[in-house]
């Protein structure tokens, strides 16, 4: 056996392998993640949703009244590692519950290890199509929606729109990465049923850190609508590019980054008017959110972001089946928790989800945009803080 | 923990393999990781699309390998030294840029999925399966190091790590040698990347085309001590212990990364020639025997001696 | 005559990395305007000698005068400095800069740059090669054409003592005779030499004093002419009978 | 066409080059030489320094391309061959500054020199004992028996000479080119060189032999090519060359 | 197809990317062309400075170029001794191949140790200037890359000079060639060496900063950066600097150019091509270098 033991709270670590027997000691629950390497940081965020959830859990009296304690290992952002982290939480440790790591790459791995175990594996991070299509159904994706659903409030946004006024011309930059690329695609298609032409549509690799020829084509194609396909950087990069280039689009959406808090210092104004879609807002009018806002800060002396919000609702669904079962530990117990997913629906931090068969979820996310130095909530109407700036100011 | 002794078997395949090519020849390459990706994917690809028989499939790859290696072999071997390291290591960052864009054949950066040989197969039995098979397939390397060395094939390519032209001059077809030494020696890791595909399932350009694989080989080779022939082996040992250790104490942090690189160095610097060769050399050291080489007799008695065999006319032979 | 010794090898014991020892309490002295020829078997020890007289290899026991001074344990630069130079076996040039770059380099440690053009134009008068190639990559050379470069090299500098490692090998006759004519020269402008020679007749028939190494000692020393005159040597070390031409 | 002496007229010719040609740059280091070598004699071939006589060897043994010109070994044509095709077509040489395997000891740069020849020979294990026999007899013959376990970077400079020329002896070619073989070498120790070479071309090894050593030369020879810039100046035995003005004034010296 | 606005935006972006592909490479070439080194550590080291340069200006507040007043020396003095307590102990015979590893070595630390200090995040410095740019022929020029542009002129220029007018270049190049005979001649080839890598050095210090000003930077950036320099050196001839220099120009323009048409992963491979192709065609280089495939 080999890792951090990770009990949160005052409650001391102790050596979390073997007999969960006795019906006091407490619920072991297995994650690897990428602490160090490619996807450290967000890794690092996932780690502290699922403690804050931890926190919460265990100073309400624990689930089904046992402790809840977190095993955390550490697969540096390597696939290999991330099998063979499950497979020594599942076999050596026996640990009673299993949940996600961070990134559709590690998940993928992850989730068929779990499968092959017949574990329930919720999951916060692997939004991308590709994930639940490996006929697994043991897998449920803990946040609104998946990749390409990420920007249908936005589609139904500019669908609403009288048709003179829509966007003609739209360009699509996404990275070589299956999150990135889901959700830029899922606007792209929804777009081009709406009549809008692409006028370009690049892809560039993860490493990439040169924008300049990408945004020259955007530029030199000028077209009303920027589709960035981004992580947190290449977001950064581009803008600055097409900043240097001087190309103002009447409206430029990027996601996951700028709802990133580094966002604002990186761009300066810039950010004026970009939009983002977002599966947490902390703002999220959803009853448990409070609680969770409060106990991150707590816990971590910082506002949680999307990251530690899909974390903390991951646990949200475990806690639930686990609670409406009332069973935790490998064997009959998980097929009974899967079945039991399949069924229902939970609330959480982002608002209620239910999955299909495959583990979708069924819901949409928030649509955020940059209004006077703040990123507010735009769409959906009902959720809505402000009404949504277009065309964009110019950065 | 089986797994890592998996792990580790495949380095050992690994750096025997790339000793027949480095150990020989001298050539330096980090390209074999190359190699290593092209046995993996081909295996999985072709799996995937013709659904054949997993092993023949590997068998297959493998043999195809050599095919890609012959061709790239005869341009890298064009050049000595450092531009051959160069160009090895521009094979293995090429092909991961190929892999990684060419979405569509290779799945980029999603990655690929393996089926399993065995599906039926629990995976503490899985492990355990692939463990002798891993075991098999090293004894088979060594054997063919083995035999290379103690041929005149061995010879040959010795003689080319010595002085090149002087070996042309001699009557030695350098070219044609190392050639197939290099072949070879892609084979054997085609062969053990194949079987790591198999064993463990998922492939990412990022993980298989990966320059530092190609160095930490080195590294075990150089560590055990290229001229012998479980210098590679122990190398890994002692390497993918030493890896999977940092990497459990200190994952945390970047630290393994700066363990690995000073292992490397100090290898470099204070045990060129392997742990084997310091051990011999001490051994020589306690028994004392500084071979001298120069001459224990003067001109005068050797004159002498040189005419009694003539009087005694037993001159040559 | 030990009154003007002005470089003076005592009890040397020298020998490579951990190997066996290669000089075995060698002692050799160098009287200032004269020449003295080592001659000896392959291996005797020869560029040893050189070697260790240079800097570049540090004796294990036994000392190294020069002009007097205890100089054991030196570098080759300080020596230089001392006014030492050494040209060394086998092929030294730097093979991949002109022959300009060579012979310039060659008086590296002079400052003065117009001495140094000066000596320049003298090396080319005495080489033509060096004239010809003079722009020209010096690895390209023929062999015997490098040792000319070599030796032009040397003479950029203008030490009391030099050291020369078989000067004349690979050169033709005519070459060879005209690299004897600089080493006599140097000794007539009274610069102390200490030259190693295959090439043994015609080094001792120039030289002052032959001194036979063998096994890393000295075998025997004496003016050069008597040890011409030895038939045992002859026979031993210089080869049968006296050159037939 | 260079005049033939009346020794020449009756020996074959071994090796023949006709309007060999190869320049650097502008350097005609061989300038349309045209020689011949006599079969089962010793052949000498001298010249001033930068003569061309190792670019010579070197483009008749396949270490470099003529510019022109061709090269006949006993009448087959072997220009442009590789050089390991020449020497396995009976041709050894040795080098000017000697090249050796320097990590590997003297006895193993011997028995490197004894090439396989089928696939078995390759695959086959170490060498026959007959053959290590030979490699010693060798370098006792050329007087560095005491180094054989020496490694060959830890020689002196003459000692590896000898090594060169043991290593080319061993696999005894039919026509083996030296290329200053007693450069550096003790001249006791070229005597028995001499010795050796006679002995060997009783036996019937034919030899080419680039020396400035003129003893050595006039000693041995019978068949003597002086180059100068590139090209055969005269031809003949030791007497008709040392008596020959272009000679004496281009290369001998007076 | 692409307006010719376009691609007259891309050459000039493309040259202003090649003048700092080809400072980053003559660092490269140089280590090569004196010492035999092969420093696969240098883009490490560049992005080092690249990471100082970032840190200077998250701290100071000042302009991050600032940084090189303190880099410039300390890189030069980090490579002197580099040079003389590690390559210096490596066995000339072996040299190229082993410098390969240790510097390898080197790089692995170098990127291991950033990472434990600021962790894999990407980081890009933001100054008044990233933004702007100069309108030129209807081009937009990037301020950042005119500054790296510049540096990458004068530094090369530099170099060059010092390389070929003075005695230490020729002293670093005897170095090399013969050890012994240097020494007899009178260098100090212990410090010829040393001086040598610190120049090399130097450039990884100011090709740093000069890249920070432009790009994202993140501990592994390197591995990203030393395919195509090393392209550079063998096509542009294994040290020559005007070489490096000369093909690192090219293979910028073209790459960027390609980008157009193939999109910036596949324009990568252009280097790779470039490189195999030399060494079909001409395995020595196609600017001066005439030894490559000798050592
Ligand atoms: N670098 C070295 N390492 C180990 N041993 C060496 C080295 N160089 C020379 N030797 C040994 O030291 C002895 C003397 O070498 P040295 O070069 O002085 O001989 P020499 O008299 O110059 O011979 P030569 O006339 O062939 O040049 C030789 O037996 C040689 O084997
Ligand atoms: N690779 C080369 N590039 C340029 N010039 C060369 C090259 N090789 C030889 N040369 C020139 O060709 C001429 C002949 O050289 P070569 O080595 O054949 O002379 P050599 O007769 O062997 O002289 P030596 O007696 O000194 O060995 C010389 O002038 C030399 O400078
Ligand atoms: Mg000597
Ligand atoms: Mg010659």
């Amino acid at each position: 056996a080999c890792g951090s033991t990770d009990a949160t709270g005052d409650g001391g670590t102790g050596d979390a392998t073997g007999d969960s027997a006795g019906n006091d000691d407490p619920i072991v629950i297995g994650i690897s993640l990428p602490l160090t390497g490619d996807f450290a940081e967000p890794g690092k965020g996932v780690q502290r949703g699922y403690q804050t959830w931890a926190q919460v859990v265990n100073d309400n009296g624990g689930l089904l009244g046992r402790q809840v304690e977190l095993k955390i290992l550490d697969d540096a952002s390597d696939a290999a590692r991330v099998v063979s982290d499950y497979e020594a939480l599942i076999a050596q440790d026996q640990v009673d519950l299993v949940v996600g790591p961070f990134s559709t790459r590690l998940v993928v791995p992850a989730s068929r290890v779990a499968n092959e175990y017949g574990m329930l594996f919720v999951e916060p991070a692997a939004a991308a199509a590709e994930v639940f299509e490996n006929g697994f159904d043991n897998i449920f994706y803990a946040a609104p929606a998946i990749a390409p659903d990420h920007y249908n409030h936005l589609l139904d946004y500019i669908e609403a729109m009288p048709e003179d006024e829509r966007p003609k011309t739209a360009a699509v930059a996404a990275q070589d990465d299956p999150f990135a690329q889901g959700t830029a695609y899922g606007m792209r298609d929804g777009l081009v049923e709406l009549g809008v032409e692409i006028v370009v549509d690049e892809v560039y690799p993860p490493n990439a850190t040169d924008m300049n020829a990408i945004a020259a084509q955007i530029a030199d194609a000028d077209p009303d609508v920027l589709i960035g396909g981004t992580l947190y950087q290449d977001a950064v990069n581009m803008i600055l590019a097409l900043q240097q280039l001087d190309y103002q689009p009447k409206m430029a959406m990027f996601s996951t980054a700028p709802t990133n808090t580094e966002f604002v210092e990186a761009v300066g104004d810039a950010a004026e008017g970009v939009i983002a879609p977002t599966g947490y807002s902390i703002e999220s009018p959803f009853p448990s959110n409070e609680e969770f806002v409060a106990a991150n800060i707590e816990l971590h002396g910082q506002e949680p972001a999307e990251d530690e919000a899909n974390a903390y609702t991951t646990g949200q669904v475990v806690a639930a089946a686990v609670e409406a079962v009332g069973c935790a530990e490998q064997g009959e117990c998980q097929q009974k928790l899967i079945d039991w997913l399949h069924e229902n629906e939970v609330d959480t931090v982002v608002g209620p989800l239910a999955w299909d068969e495959a583990g979708r979820p069924n819901g949409a996310h928030l649509i955020q945009q940059y209004i006077d130095g703040e990123i507010t909530i735009v769409l959906p109407a009902d959720a809505a803080e402000a009404e949504l700036v277009y065309p964009k100011p110019e950065w | 923990m089986l797994s890592a002794g998996v792990i580790v078997l495949n380095f050992a395949v690994f750096a025997t393999g790339w000793n027949i090519m480095g150990g020989f020849t001298g050539y330096i390459s980090l390209g074999h990781a190359a190699f290593f990706g092209l046995g993996a994917y081909g295996t999985g690809l072709l799996i995937i699309n013709t659904g054949m028989n997993s092993f023949l499939a590997l068998a297959l790859a493998a043999v195809g390998v050599v095919v890609i290696a012959v061709p790239v072999g005869y341009a890298a071997l064009k050049v000595r030294g450092a531009s051959f390291v160069i160009v090895t290591i521009a094979l293995v960052l090429v092909l991961q840029l190929v892999f990684q864009s060419w979405r569509s054949f290779t799945g980029g950066s999603e990655g690929l999925f393996v089926p399993r040989p065995f599906p039926d197969l629990l995976r503490p039995q899985h492990h355990q399966v692939f463990y002798f098979i891993f075991l098999g397939v090293l004894a088979l390397a060594l054997l063919a190091w083995a035999v290379v060395n103690h041929s005149r094939f061995g010879a040959g390519l010795k003689a080319v790590r010595e002085d090149e032209d002087k070996a042309e001059s001699l009557g030695i077809p350098t070219g044609t040698l190392k050639l197939v030494a290099f072949a070879v020696s892609a084979f054997v890791v085609a062969v053990s990347g194949g079987l790591y595909a198999l064993w463990f399932a998922d492939l990412d350009p990022i993980f298989q085309f990966d320059v530092v694989l190609s160095a930490q080989v080195v590294l075990m080779a150089l560590l055990g001590g290229t001229r012998y022939l479980f210098g590679p082996l122990l190398g890994a040992v002692v390497i993918g212990v030493a890896l999977e250790y940092f990497l459990l104490n200190y994952g945390e942090t970047q630290f393994h990364l700066i363990a690995t690189g000073l292992l490397l160095g100090v290898v470099v610097l204070f045990l060129p020639d392997g742990v084997l060769t310091g051990a011999q050399q001490l051994v020589q050291r306690v028994r004392g025997k500084g071979a001298t080489s120069i001459r224990e007799m003067t001109a005068e008695e050797l004159r002498a001696e040189q005419e009694r065999k003539e009087k005694s006319g037993d001159d040559h032979d | 005559m030990a009154s003007d010794v002005i470089l003076e090898l005592t009890d040397i014991e020298a020998g490579y990395g951990k190997a066996a020892l290669v000089l075995r309490g060698l002692s050799v002295q160098v009287p200032r305007g004269t020449v003295v020829c080592l001659v000896g078997p392959n291996g005797a020890g020869k560029s040893t000698v050189l070697k260790v007289a240079s800097g570049l290899l540090r004796p294990r026991s036994g000392t190294i005068r020069l002009n007097g001074e205890d100089v054991t344990g030196q570098g080759p630069q300080a020596l230089l400095r001392a006014g030492l130079s050494h040209v060394l076996q086998g092929h030294s040039v730097f093979r991949e800069m002109t022959v300009e770059e060579n012979v310039m380099l060659g008086g590296y440690s002079v400052a003065d740059q117009s001495l140094l053009a000066e000596r320049a134009d003298f090396v080319k008068t005495i080489f033509p090669v060096v004239a010809d190639r003079w722009a020209q990559t010096a690895g390209l050379l023929s062999g015997g054409q490098q040792k000319q470069v070599e030796f032009a090299r040397a003479l950029m500098v203008r030490p009391d003592v030099v050291l020369l490692d078989e000067p004349s090998m690979g050169l033709d006759p005519k070459k060879t005779t005209t690299v004897f004519e600089q080493v006599a020269r140097m000794r007539d402008a009274g610069v102390a030499v200490l030259i190693v020679e295959q090439n043994a007749r015609r080094a001792l028939e120039m030289a002052d004093i032959g001194c036979v190494l063998d096994l890393g000692k000295v075998f025997t020393s004496g003016p050069a002419q008597e040890l011409l005159a030895d038939p045992k040597l002859s026979d031993l070390y210089l080869g049968g009978r006296p050159a037939t031409t | 066409m260079t005049e033939q002496t009346p020794t020449t007229a009756v020996a074959t010719s071994i090796l023949t080059t006709d309007r060999l040609t190869k320049s650097f740059g502008g350097v005609h280091a061989v300038n349309e030489a045209s020689v011949t070598f006599l079969d089962g004699k010793i052949n000498g071939l001298i010249g001033p320094n930068g003569s061309g006589k190792t670019t010579f060897f070197n483009c008749v043994t396949g270490m470099i391309k003529p510019d022109s010109g061709s090269v006949q070994l006993r009448g087959r044509d072997i220009t442009r061959w590789a050089p390991h095709k020449i020497a396995r077509a009976g041709l050894g040489r040795s080098f000017q500054l000697c090249r050796t395997f320097p990590r590997m000891t003297v006895l193993e740069n011997m028995l490197v020199a004894v090439q396989p020849h089928t696939l078995g020979d390759y695959l086959g294990g170490s060498h026959a004992p007959s053959t290590v026999e030979r490699a010693r007899a060798m370098l006792a013959r050329v007087g560095i028996d005491h180094l054989e376990n020496a490694e060959a970077r830890d020689l002196s400079y003459g000692q590896q000479k000898l090594l060169e020329l043991g290593s080319t002896l061993m696999s005894d070619p039919p026509f083996v080119m030296l290329d200053e073989p007693a450069g550096g070498v003790n001249p006791s120790l070229i005597e028995r060189i001499a010795v050796l070479i006679r002995e060997l071309n009783d036996e019937g090894t034919t030899f080419l032999i680039v020396e400035h050593n003129m003893d050595l030369i006039m000693k041995l020879c019978d068949h003597i090519v002086v180059f100068d810039r590139g090209a055969p100046i005269a031809t003949g035995t030791a007497d008709v060359i040392q008596s020959d003005p272009r000679v004496l004034e281009a290369y001998l010296g007076v | 197809m692409f307006s010719g606005a376009l691609i007259f935006q891309s050459l000039i972006l493309g040259i202003l990317l090649g003048g700092l592909y080809a400072l980053l490479a003559a660092g490269l070439t140089l280590y090569f062309g004196i010492m035999r080194v092969v420093m696969l550590a240098h883009s490490a080291f560049i992005i080092l400075s690249a990471y100082v340069a970032w840190r200077f200006h998250e701290v100071t507040g000042l302009d991050p170029l600032l940084s090189l007043l303190g880099t410039v020396p300390i890189f030069f003095a980090v490579g002197y001794l580099t040079q003389r307590f590690l390559l210096a102990r490596l066995k000339p015979a072996t040299m190229t191949m082993m410098s390969v590893l240790l510097t390898f070595a080197i790089a692995l630390v170098i990127e291991g140790a950033l990472g434990m200090a600021y962790t894999g995040t990407q980081r890009r410095i933001n100054i008044s200037y990233s933004a702007s740019s100069v309108e030129f022929f209807g081009a937009q020029i990037p301020v950042v890359q005119i500054i790296s542009f510049g540096l990458a002129a004068v530094s090369l220029g530099v170099l060059y000079l010092v390389m070929k007018k003075t005695r230490l270049g020729r002293a670093l190049r005897a170095t090399i060639q013969h050890p012994e005979a240097a020494q007899l001649v009178g260098i100090d080839t212990n410090r010829a060496a040393g001086i040598g890598f610190g120049l090399g050095l130097a450039t990884a210090a100011v090709g740093g900063a000069a890249l920070a000003l432009q790009a994202t930077i993140y501990p592994s950036l390197h591995w990203h950066w030393i395919g195509p320099l090393m392209a550079i050196i063998v096509v542009g001839g294994l040290g020559s600097i005007p070489g490096a220099a000369i093909a690192a120009m090219l293979l910028g323009i073209l790459l960027v150019m390609l980008q157009l048409p193939l999109g910036s992963t596949w324009a990568q491979t252009v280097f790779y091509l470039a490189l195999f192709l030399t060494l079909m065609v001409r395995p020595q280089g196609f600017f001066g270098g005439r030894l490559a495939q000798r050592f």
